[in-house]
């Protein structure tokens, strides 16, 4: 598997990275926020690791980012561009109302093998850049296959979803996500539902693409992947960060705090 | 909405009600009978006998595919001779509702037997229990949680389908709301719409608390 | 006991032209049902307020009660209020009238079974919320919604053999009618077995057919 | 008891062998219905008034009593089996019923099916449709729509010698009637005798044609070879002429539908004699 | 959570330990066998791992182990009692035909959830104490009560399978096959579809039992537990043992073969 050399961000970006101020989010029916002032910077090229127990808030975090949820309070942007604000009593509101175009600068891989069942591997992968971007099809097709062909699966292009492993499908649905160029990517627990092996060849792509400098935000609870890939940590706990660290390797071996020592021991034995 | 009256002559709401009991007597009948008939079927239906396969293949696809009317027409004309069977309209009704609901039934019974995981007969094996205490223990009341929504809402079809007796002159709740129209013709010329009505009433006060606990069977056991 | 084949010959023509009367009936009956089934459906998967449980009570007044009962409260329970339908447009509406609320809910049902998740994704990609229903959640959601609507369909033109009842000439009423004329029961009988298999066995082939057509949603 | 019981008491007995089915078509001789104390008797159950339930859901009709006349002579209880018009020859046929009594027709169709008796009444078919649009004549039928009921000899008379008429046809009289009362025909067709009663009560409605086909007669049914039975009826119907039977059944059934309009003589059979 | 000081192995046993030799286990229209003479021995009181690739047999195993495939060749034994035996031919026959009460010798918990819906918690565990052995219901809901107290669900005893999480229902089917007193306990990726948290719990369950003196036979795929609970690893891969340690520590840091140090970096990054 070669690196990504040629994707990753675009050359236009003004290398400022990403940023959430602030941020609140309250489920509708809720007595108190699930996020509660969430704060952080995420640098360009650099790979920032999310991590927390079961019900932190962690899910949230990166569908808020996504759009999928409209925020109550701060603000969240790109290369000091602020693409949502939050906007009091908008509990029960279906998602944030981004533009197409602004969507497409995020991108998004969810734990579930999410690809469209109807559409073959290379449908899935063309099919936001020719209806949203309008981009020429031959040149989409070209690069969809380039990029199949960094994942391992430039095979696979006119197979159907239900005839891929987990593992191939979390390829190819990194691949949907990242022909549209997104500035940040988010990998929500992209491996909770595979095999040990198909682990290891999804993880090893998100590697290889953490080394051509896409800039990251992953949810995942496998640690030594996480250990290996963070440039920076927040841990999670009911809906606040209770430790952030800049040095992944130093925060692995000597958290600051009790909780995330409580937490980072759960996946010890002896 | 004059005559609307009708309905209340003396005697036509008991006589529509007895009416009512002859639709409810048969699909209670059929029913309770089609129960073992299908558990039957639906155990001959999962056994790898290709001939038993066959016949029961044969058996599920002609009762489906034809109309009930076209069965109860072939049970009523046809059986009676070509068996010499003295089978009246009412025992017609009830064998064809028998065989219809037989199949239906066996066809869900052999889905919830196949449905249950594996594992479960593994578990069982496991712990030492024994083939039949495997089938009767774990097995059979698992699969009867799955059939019994199915199982009533075939109920609800088979009471629903019952309206076809009258088609072969069965004096069941048309029937005698179409005595009762035909009585009262020159008082109530409106009658037939009053009667209808209340006749349409009636099967869906029978099927509707069907469909209700069909439904609420469905929720209570859909989470296992 | 004596088969007579030449009565079988001679009569063959009425069945034809019922089985054409079955057609006719069952084909207007169904896309009535399927269009009543798409307004149901669309209404109840937005949540329209008043809208939705007129939806729902029809559903269970369609559901609960027989298509016999239904045609003849049309047939002879309307003209007493002066409305005057035809026997085929009592038959078409009565079929539709029956079959909405089953096609209403396998439709439903498919749309239901499409994951939250795809919606996501659509989002996710930039896709307008048009381009996500006929792109992503239509494709699925007939999927789904197939093996249904082609239950409902078969089921629907076997019920439409109740017809013969308010005196339209189908399949079902040309035997009946042989039957009580010329007392040829057997013959009558098989024309009517040959009859339905005719018209069942290709819609039943077709249905398994589309089935699979439509099966790239099965995972 | 434990079988459904709609129309009237007399009824549940018939319908508690619903679900039973003895071993073989053939009929009963004359000694198995005595001794199981009922006769099975086929009649109309809406075709006042020949054949019919009445308000207190008990049957009545021409028929009917006749039918239990020939009960208690025979010294038996009568179960009625409430049939359609085409389900005539069937239920003698599948051996349901012992006898038909349900203004049978005598045809020579029929009769290759089933064995008659001597005829109690004669009938010829008339033609009743709205006063606005009165058919007086077959030819106005033409390309018109002609209500009848299934299994009746107007429905074999019309199929036969007017192919022209466009026939509708209904497996019960009730729907038939009530097809004409909206208008769904242009006029209906069956036996005169029933038409005229019809009309009678129904007004807006006029027998345009009183007489059509041969003059047929109606005879009580058994089944084919049944010659115990049929021999019974026969010498029956022979003593009843003696007591002008048929006349007074028509005093009590038909002269209130009837009226003076119809001379009974016209309608009427005793002892079989044409 | 205490020791399982009281459970473990029954006083009787003559302390021998549980021995497979020379399994060779062939399915119905293969070509060749799944397993192909596969020998071992676990001293009693001690915890064998079978690690391996997927598809590698090692499911197999424990079911031909359980009785729940007849084998082909090869004997296994309990205390030097041999209860199955290779029969060839047998490639299509359904179960090896133990009788019940071999089996209650030997239990075994499966990765999926599958305690049986139609009865409780109490009701699952309860049920082959009663119906095989004919146990007392009073002595059996009392050792079946001590166990769930063990497990740390003694107030969830009454409830229904579907009320419960993965991990509690896992929990709860060790305890089902804990009350049978079994020689030797099979579990196969017991954990493999649980949330990280509940995982844990589990395993946590799983270090007591050994320590207590249960003889295991335990497949996974979390190589942090295995080190830690390992008296005795296996490698298995394409139906053959490529590699047998019995100092469990030193196999993990050194392994012999090259396929070994292959399969541990499976789940080692950088
Ligand atoms: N749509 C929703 N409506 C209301 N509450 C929700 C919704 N989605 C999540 N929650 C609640 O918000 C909290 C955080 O959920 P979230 O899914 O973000 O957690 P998580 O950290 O991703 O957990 P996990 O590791 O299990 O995925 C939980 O308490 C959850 O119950
Ligand atoms: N019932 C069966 N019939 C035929 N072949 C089977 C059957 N069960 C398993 N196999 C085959 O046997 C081999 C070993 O399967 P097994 O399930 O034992 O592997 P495993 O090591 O447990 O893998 P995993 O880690 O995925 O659970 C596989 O190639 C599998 O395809
Ligand atoms: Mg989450
Ligand atoms: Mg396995």
């Amino acid at each position: 598997m070669t690196a990504f050399e040629t994707s990753g961000p675009s050359p236009t970006s003004d290398c400022k990275g990403f940023e959430v101020r602030h941020l609140v989010k309250q489920y509708a029916n809720a007595d108190k926020p699930v996020l509660n002032d969430i704060s952080f910077k995420v640098e360009h090229g650099t790979v920032l690791v999310v991590l927390g127990p079961s019900g932190s808030g962690k899910s949230t975090l990166l569908r808020t980012i996504a759009g999928l949820e409209p925020i109550q309070g701060g603000t969240i942007s790109i290369n000091d561009q602020v693409i949502d604000e939050g906007r009091p009593g908008t509990e029960k509101a279906g998602r944030s109302n981004r533009s197409s175009a602004l969507r497409t600068r995020i991108g998004m891989v969810f734990q579930s093998y999410d690809l469209f069942p109807n559409k073959t591997v290379l449908g899935n992968i063309t099919m936001a850049p020719l209806l949203v971007q309008k981009r020429d099809k031959a040149q989409v097709e070209a690069e969809a296959l380039k990029l199949l062909d960094r994942v391992g699966l430039a095979d696979r292009k006119d197979a159907w979803p239900h005839e891929l492993s987990g593992g191939q499908r979390q390829r190819v649905a990194i691949c949907r996500a990242l022909i549209l160029h997104p500035e940040v990517l988010l990998l929500d627990e992209i491996t909770a539902a595979l095999d040990p092996e198909m682990v290891r060849e999804v993880l090893d792509v998100v590697l290889e693409l953490a080394k051509a400098g896409q800039t990251m935000l992953i949810v995942t609870h496998e640690m030594q992947f996480a250990r290996a890939i963070a440039d920076h940590v927040i841990l999670l706990d009911g809906g606040h960060i209770v430790e952030e660290s800049h040095d992944a390797h130093a925060f692995f071996a000597h958290p600051q705090t009790e909780r995330a020592r409580q937490f980072l021991h759960t996946f010890e034995f002896e | 909405m004059q005559g609307a009256e009708i309905l209340l002559q003396p005697g036509v709401f008991p006589r529509l009600l007895q009416g009512l009991w002859v639709t409810v007597w048969i699909a209670g009948v059929s029913v309770g009978v089609s129960i073992p008939v299908g558990l039957v079927v639906g155990w001959l239906m999962t056994l790898k006998n290709p001939v038993v396969r066959a016949l029961m293949r044969i058996y599920l696809d002609f009762i489906r595919i034809m109309p009930q009317l076209a069965l109860l027409f072939l049970a009523y004309y046809g059986f009676a001779r070509w068996f010499d069977w003295n089978l009246d309209a009412t025992g017609a009704c009830v064998l064809v509702f028998i065989l219809w609901g037989g199949a239906e039934l066996g066809d869900l019974v052999r889905g919830a037997l196949q449905s249950i995981p594996k594992v479960q007969y593994e578990s069982s094996y496991v712990l030492g229990l024994s083939p039949w205490q495997t089938f009767s223990r774990v097995i059979l009341p698992q699969a009867v949680r799955r059939l019994l929504p199915a199982s009533v809402n075939l109920a609800t079809r088979i009471v629903k389908t019952t309206s076809l007796a009258v088609l072969l002159g069965v004096v069941e709740v048309i029937k005698v709301g179409q005595q009762i129209i035909d009585a009262n013709r020159f008082q109530y010329p409106s009658g037939t719409l009053w009667i209808y009505g209340v006749i349409f009433f009636m099967y869906f006060i029978v099927c509707w608390p069907l469909s209700i606990v069909a439904r609420q069977l469905e929720k209570r056991w859909s989470h296992d | 006991m004596v088969f007579d084949w030449s009565f079988v010959a001679r009569y063959a023509p009425f069945f034809v032209n019922g089985t054409l009367m079955t057609l006719f009936i069952s084909v207007f009956g169904i896309l009535l049902a399927i269009v009543v089934g798409l307004v149901c459906a669309g209404i109840e998967i937005a949540r329209v307020p008043v809208l939705r449980q007129i939806v729902r009570i029809y559903i269970e007044l369609s559901r609960n009660t027989p298509l016999l009962v239904q045609l003849y409260f049309l047939y002879f329970g309307l003209p007493k209020l002066g409305v005057v339908w035809s026997a085929e447009t009592c038959a078409i509406v009565g079929l539709g009238f029956l079959g909405g609320s089953y096609m209403a809910e396998a439709m439903r049902g498919g749309l239901e079974a499409v994951p939250k998740v795809q919606r996501e994704n659509a989002y996710v990609l930039g896709l307008t919320p048009m381009q996500s229903i006929t792109h992503v959640v239509m494709p699925q959601a007939i999927s789904t919604a197939i093996p249904g609507i082609v239950a409902n369909v078969i089921f629907l033109f076997k019920e439409s053999s109740v017809v013969s009842a308010i005196a339209l000439a189908d399949v079902m009423y040309m035997a009946k009618d042989l039957i009580g004329m010329y007392y040829s029961t057997y013959e009558s009988l098989f024309m009517l077995v040959v009859a339905y298999l005719v018209i069942l066995l290709p819609i039943s082939v077709l249905g398994t057919w589309l089935e699979g057509r439509f099966d790239y949603a099965r995972r | 008891a434990c079988g459904p019981s709609a129309a009237t008491p007399s009824d549940t007995a018939s319908s508690n062998s619903g679900s039973s089915s003895s071993a073989n078509a053939k009929a009963r001789s004359l000694d198995e219905i005595k001794k199981s104390g009922t006769i099975k008797i086929a009649v109309f159950s809406d075709k006042a008034p020949f054949g019919y339930v009445d308000q207190d859901g008990k049957y009545q009709g021409y028929d009917v009593v006749f039918a239990e006349r020939l009960a208690k002579d025979l010294g038996v209880k009568v179960e009625y089996t409430s049939v359609d018009p085409a389900a005539r020859v069937d239920v003698l046929t599948s051996n349901k019923v012992d006898l038909v009594l349900a203004n049978f027709t005598v045809t020579d169709e029929r009769k290759e099916k089933v064995d008659f008796a001597k005829p109690y009444m004669k009938v010829a078919l008339g033609v009743v449709s709205p006063e606005s649009a009165e058919i007086t004549d077959v030819s106005q039928l033409d390309g018109k729509t002609l209500i009848i009921a299934k299994g009746t000899t107007a429905e074999t008379y019309f199929e036969e010698n007017y192919p022209n008429v466009t026939l509708q046809k209904y497996d019960q009289y009730a729907d038939a009637y009530n097809a004409l009362l909206d208008g769904r025909g242009d006029a209906f067709s069956t036996d005169n005798t029933e038409v005229l009663a019809w009309a009678k009560a129904n007004k807006g409605f006029k027998v345009g044609i009183t007489k059509l086909g041969d003059e047929d007669t109606i005879a009580p049914a058994v089944q084919k070879g049944n010659k115990e039975l049929l021999d019974f009826v026969n010498e029956e119907i022979a003593k009843l002429g003696e007591e002008n039977f048929f006349h007074k059944d028509y005093e009590q059934t038909l002269e209130p539908v009837y009226g003076d309009e119809v001379n009974p003589d016209d309608i009427v059979v005793e002892n079989g004699e044409l």
